[in-house]
């Protein structure tokens, strides 16, 4: 589609910021908490910070909580009765400051949700949301979305997305959506006409470092690879990867009880613990580590384009930054490209 | 609140507290009702996990109570448990749980009026602190609809 | 870091050890673990102040176990973490050899775990000066303001366990947290639930923790959990002497005195 | 809301058998009747079942979907919910949340013989399809049950397994394990593979379904492939953790396929194309 591009002055945004606020949106932005970035709820600009490269967090618990309630149950003398969530509490949000890998993992994870059976509350809280993106003028060492088929000026995903036009600079607009629109329209005077803008100039080089559709092929023979126990061993077995990952999308369904009255709640879960698979008889199809890692790459590589027509990855390196162990996704899987099977 | 009136749980062993609180029942000791007791083999028994359950469930005061050193049942479970309740305490103080909610006491079976004792002045205190809100916030977030980070 | 090379390869040249666990370069001037089987691959390990994992993790999983006897670079922390495990009956002279690195970055090579305890015991667990601040901080903080620090603090935690993962002294097959019958503590990640957790997690470190801050390093979201295992550490050295881990000695939590303290006992 | 697809039917424990050790059967009926006359399921679907405050576990449908207005479930008491499940009396009020899977493709096997073998605890998924065919009888030639179990106490559906026996249409084989035997025990003594080996039924024309725990199947397979079984005749149950039953929440993923969506009833072509991880 043919978005509309727009500029934005670089001082404009905190005009923006308080339109959006004035027009009783929740903003959600990354904020720095214990030396790390995350989404927090903003109130003011100023909480935002804009020199990141990427926030420990994927933008997924907007749509995709990690504790949800999905129904409340309340046992009284007439017999028992059960609630669903109501989605009229669900707050109109704006997401700020999302980059491009990130905003691209929301399409992932909705596509999880919604074949076959469509996940209503999944759908619900998704939308509600506006995506403010903001493409990247820096990468680092665990940065490869170019490698998973995105870009760090890629659209896709954002309802507007930002591109800051040199350091310092002011800020391209390519409003993309009729949700971006009307964030536009609260704010009509901030968007400029744009002149001619080559945003690719401004926009971090982030080599492709391997082929994904080589990787998929190659994984359809790779399942026996020796490979796995090697890559696996450094492995301890958190959920640290998956907690962070905007496509992972596993989770448990637990009771909570209090007397009476209770809740059902979806909480995230990862294949990489050990109890994900376990029956109760004892036996674990999954029983090590080494074939909770092949599921992971499996899973986002192989089955999920195979299934959805989705990769489950977007080059975040989330979780290579997150693991306590230094487990880099991205060698991983340049090893396993290489690998000769 | 005036007419507040805290829920207590008393985890207390078999051989001393809980027979030295059944001395305090035949003997005709009146003491106040708030207390609920659960009889445990011994004090070594008591895990900590139980405290905070007791927490989680609404008491607003915790009575640990067994045998007196050296009187021990099983020779040593109050001497272990004992370990366990200074790091168990320091650690809650040290997050902030406020421990002037849990008592620990040595209640032998002979010492019904001990009993009785413990428990009024462990009410009037606990009264006089009012309900444990801060914890019951806290066991009341699984109810919430949507938990962020 | 010469020397650890070439003690590694003579090692695996002469099998006596199947496989070194060392440092090599990661990420983005990280560093992570290795796993060196053959002499030419020693080329690669390294050794350096960035070298603040805690590879005692690894001596108990059965995937690294099942190699056969290891060999582990073991700096102060890992070493301690080494001697509570032999302690715990985890490791012994059997299937581990141990390549200690002075506080001098100095190679130091053990003929047996008691050696490697005598050489710790030289060394007292000191907490650094950073740490120390925050808890006295926290210390004098009104109770209701430590109580509210704390479940700010530890808000974040979305339970991915790399804390408990990346401790030497959890190696428990099956976590307490794992256990549903009772189910101790909720499996979701609320108020309620990491608080349970976070207090669990200490308790169950008390008097076995050797304070080598890999929770804390673990953790991906910075929550300072390392403050709470670090308090229990200076309340059992306040309270049952000076606490060092020893192979032969009784665990703090599972023995006692006669005369522990007890003034808060009614 | 009415599209929360977590959101359970609530029903009622109208009465419970007990099986076997450890081993019960509810049949349940709606609450609500509106939902009762929406329901339709078939031969090999499951469900999620609820024990509001514990939690949800899954197991087939017990009960054939040719006998309407209950559902029945049987299960073994192993986990946290089935405890709890264990500790309902008639007149408690359940969740239940499905159907969900694939189904057994019963119309495909008009005028063909069906072999079903089953053990232990595996018969309840296969019971919904045996008496499917049963009341269906017409549409198929012989019907042969080879059931066995660890002992004779470990036998559930004790009654049905007698009108089975004395049913002139199916011919019903039930073995225990060597040292399972009760003194008055008329059946066979062995593990299933070896029973089937001995029986060896006729491959020809024939529908194989198996379905019990791994080791048993396992070994099963073999006996049948050299009874001239092909893979394609040959179907199976599988049982993996599930959470959600509808494909979303991974626990069930083997290979590209989701059990509770693809399956769980798999045959052994489609098996044996899969990752060892069931």
């Amino acid at each position: 589609m043919n978005s509309d591009r727009r500029l934005i002055r670089k001082d404009s945004l905190e005009k923006l910021f308080k339109a959006l606020k004035q027009n009783n949106k929740t903003i959600i932005g990354p904020a720095l908490q214990n030396g790390k970035i995350s989404y927090k709820i903003s109130n003011n600009y100023s909480e935002i910070t804009s020199d990141y490269i990427q926030t420990t967090q994927s933008s997924k618990e907007i749509a995709f909580p990690r504790t949800e309630k999905i129904l409340a149950y309340s046992k009284n003398a007439e017999g028992m009765s059960v609630k669903g969530i109501d989605i009229k509490d669900i707050p109109e949000i704006v997401l700020w400051g999302v980059r491009p890998c990130d905003a691209i993992g929301i399409g992932e994870l909705s596509a999880i949700f919604n074949w076959d059976y469509k996940d209503e509350i999944f759908n619900n809280r998704l939308s509600k949301v506006t995506v403010l993106g903001f493409s990247c003028s820096k990468a680092d060492e665990y940065c490869f979305c170019t490698s998973v088929g995105g870009n760090p000026g890629n659209t896709e995903g954002s309802d507007i997305l930002f591109t800051q036009l040199g350091e310092n600079g002011d800020y391209l607009a390519e409003i993309l959506t009729e949700k971006g629109s009307l964030i536009v329209s609260m704010a009509e005077a901030l968007f400029e006409r744009a002149g001619k803008v080559e945003k690719e100039k401004f926009l971090v080089d982030v080599p492709v470092r391997f082929n994904h559709e080589d990787v998929r092929n190659k994984l359809t023979t790779f399942f026996e690879s020796g490979e796995w126990v090697q890559q696996s061993l450094k492995c301890l077995g958190c959920g640290a990867c998956a907690y962070v990952c905007p496509t992972c999308a596993c989770f448990d369904i637990q009771d909570e009880a209090h007397g009476k009255s209770g809740s059902r709640v979806r909480c995230w879960d990862s294949c990489g613990f050990s109890l994900f698979t376990l029956h109760t008889s004892g036996h674990n199809p999954r029983e090590v580590q080494s074939q909770r890692w092949r599921q992971r790459i499996m899973h986002k590589f192989s089955y999920m384009p195979d299934r959805l027509s989705v990769f489950g990855c977007t080059g975040c390196g989330r979780c290579s930054r997150a693991c306590p162990a230094d487990m880099n996704i991205l060698e991983h899987l340049i090893s396993i490209q290489e690998a000769t099977v | 609140m005036a007419d507040f009136e805290p829920r207590i749980v008393a985890f207390v062993c078999n051989w001393c507290t809980y027979a030295g609180a059944d001395l305090t029942g035949t003997s005709r000791i009146k003491y106040a009702s708030n207390v609920r007791i659960v009889r445990f083999p011994c004090t070594g028994r008591i895990d900590y996990m139980l405290l905070i359950e007791a927490f989680n469930e609404g008491a607003d005061g915790i009575i640990v109570s067994g045998c007196h050193p050296n009187d021990c049942h099983y020779t040593s479970g109050n001497f272990h448990a004992r370990r366990r309740w200074i790091m168990f305490r320091s650690l809650c103080d040290f997050m902030g749980i406020d421990i002037r909610r849990i008592k620990f006491s040595w209640v032998s079976a002979a010492e019904g009026a001990k009993w009785a004792d413990i428990v009024n002045k462990t009410v009037t205190e606990i009264r006089a602190l009012g309900p444990y809100d801060e914890y019951k916030k806290v066991a009341k977030t699984p109810e919430k609809e949507v938990i962020h980070g | 870091m010469d020397d650890l090379r070439k003690r590694a390869k003579e090692l695996l040249e002469a099998s006596a050890v199947k496989v070194v666990i060392g440092y090599e370069n990661g990420t983005e001037n990280k560093t992570r673990a290795i796993f060196v089987e053959k002499p030419e691959d020693t080329g690669k390990l390294i050794f350096d102040s960035r070298c603040i994992m805690n590879l005692a993790s690894y001596l108990t999983k059965h995937e690294v176990k099942n190699k056969g006897k290891m060999a582990v670079t073991a700096t102060l922390p890992v070493m301690r973490a080494i001697i509570q495990l032999a302690s715990e009956f985890q490791v012994n002279d059997s299937n581990l050899l141990v390549l200690g690195i002075t506080p001098e970055s100095k190679l130091i090579e053990f003929k047996d775990l008691a050696e490697v305890e005598s050489f710790v015991h030289k060394y007292q667990i000191e907490i650094d000066v950073r740490n120390k601040e925050m808890l006295d901080k926290i210390d004098k903080m009104p109770a209701s303001e430590r109580w509210n620090f704390w479940i700010k603090e530890l808000a974040p935690c979305f339970k991915c366990y790399a804390c408990r993962a990346a401790c030497p002294m959890c190696y428990c097959h099956r976590c307490t947290v794992d256990f549903n019958q009772p189910q101790w503590i909720p499996v979701p990640s609320h108020e309620l639930g990491n608080l349970e957790w976070h207090i669990m997690r200490a308790v169950h470190l008390a008097g076995r923790c050797v304070d080598c801050d890999a929770c804390y390093n673990a953790c991906p979201l910075a929550i300072p959990l390392n403050l709470l295992t670090k308090r229990m550490l200076i309340d059992a050295k306040e309270h049952f002497g000076g606490y060092q881990p020893a192979i032969k000695a009784e665990h703090l939590m599972s023995t006692y005195k006669p005369d522990d303290k007890e003034n808060f006992i009614l | 809301m009415t599209d929360n697809i977590y959101m359970p039917y609530l029903m009622k424990v109208e009465r419970i058998t007990w099986e076997a050790p450890g081993v019960k059967t509810f049949m349940l009926r709606f609450l609500n009747e509106e939902d009762q006359d929406k329901f339709n399921f078939k031969a090999g679907q499951f469900g999620e079942y609820s024990v509001y405050g514990v939690g949800e576990s899954t197991f087939c449908i017990a009960s054939s979907p040719t006998r309407k207005g209950y559902i029945e479930c049987t299960f073994r008491q192993t986990g946290k919910v089935t405890n709890a499940l264990a500790g309902c009396e008639e007149g408690s009020v359940l969740g239940f949340r499905g159907p969900y899977g694939n189904i057994f493709p019963i119309d495909e096997w008009k005028g063909k013989n069906l072999l079903f073998i089953a053990g232990g605890i595996a018969l309840p998924p296969m019971r919904c399809v045996i008496w499917n065919a049963l009341d269906l009888r017409e549409n198929f030639k012989d019907i042969t049950i080879i059931y066995g179990a660890r002992s004779t106490k470990d036998l559930v559906y004790k009654h049905e397994l007698k009108d089975w026996e004395l049913r002139k249409d199916v011919k019903l084989i039930t073995t225990v394990d060597p040292g399972g035997e009760s003194p008055d025990w008329k059946g066979e003594i062995g593990f299933v593979p070896t029973i089937v080996e001995k029986i060896a039924p006729s491959s020809v024309n024939t529908i194989a379904i198996v379905c019990g725990p791994p080791v048993m199947i396992k070994y099963t397979f073999p006996v049948l492939a050299k009874l001239g079984f092909s893979d394609g005749n040959i179907f199976t149950t599988l049982e993996n953790r599930m959470k959600c039953g509808f494909g979303k929440c991974g626990r069930c993923n083997v290979g590209k396929v989701y059990v509770c969506k693809d399956g769980p009833v798999f045959t052994l072509k489609q098996l044996k194309e899969l990752p060892d991880e069931y």
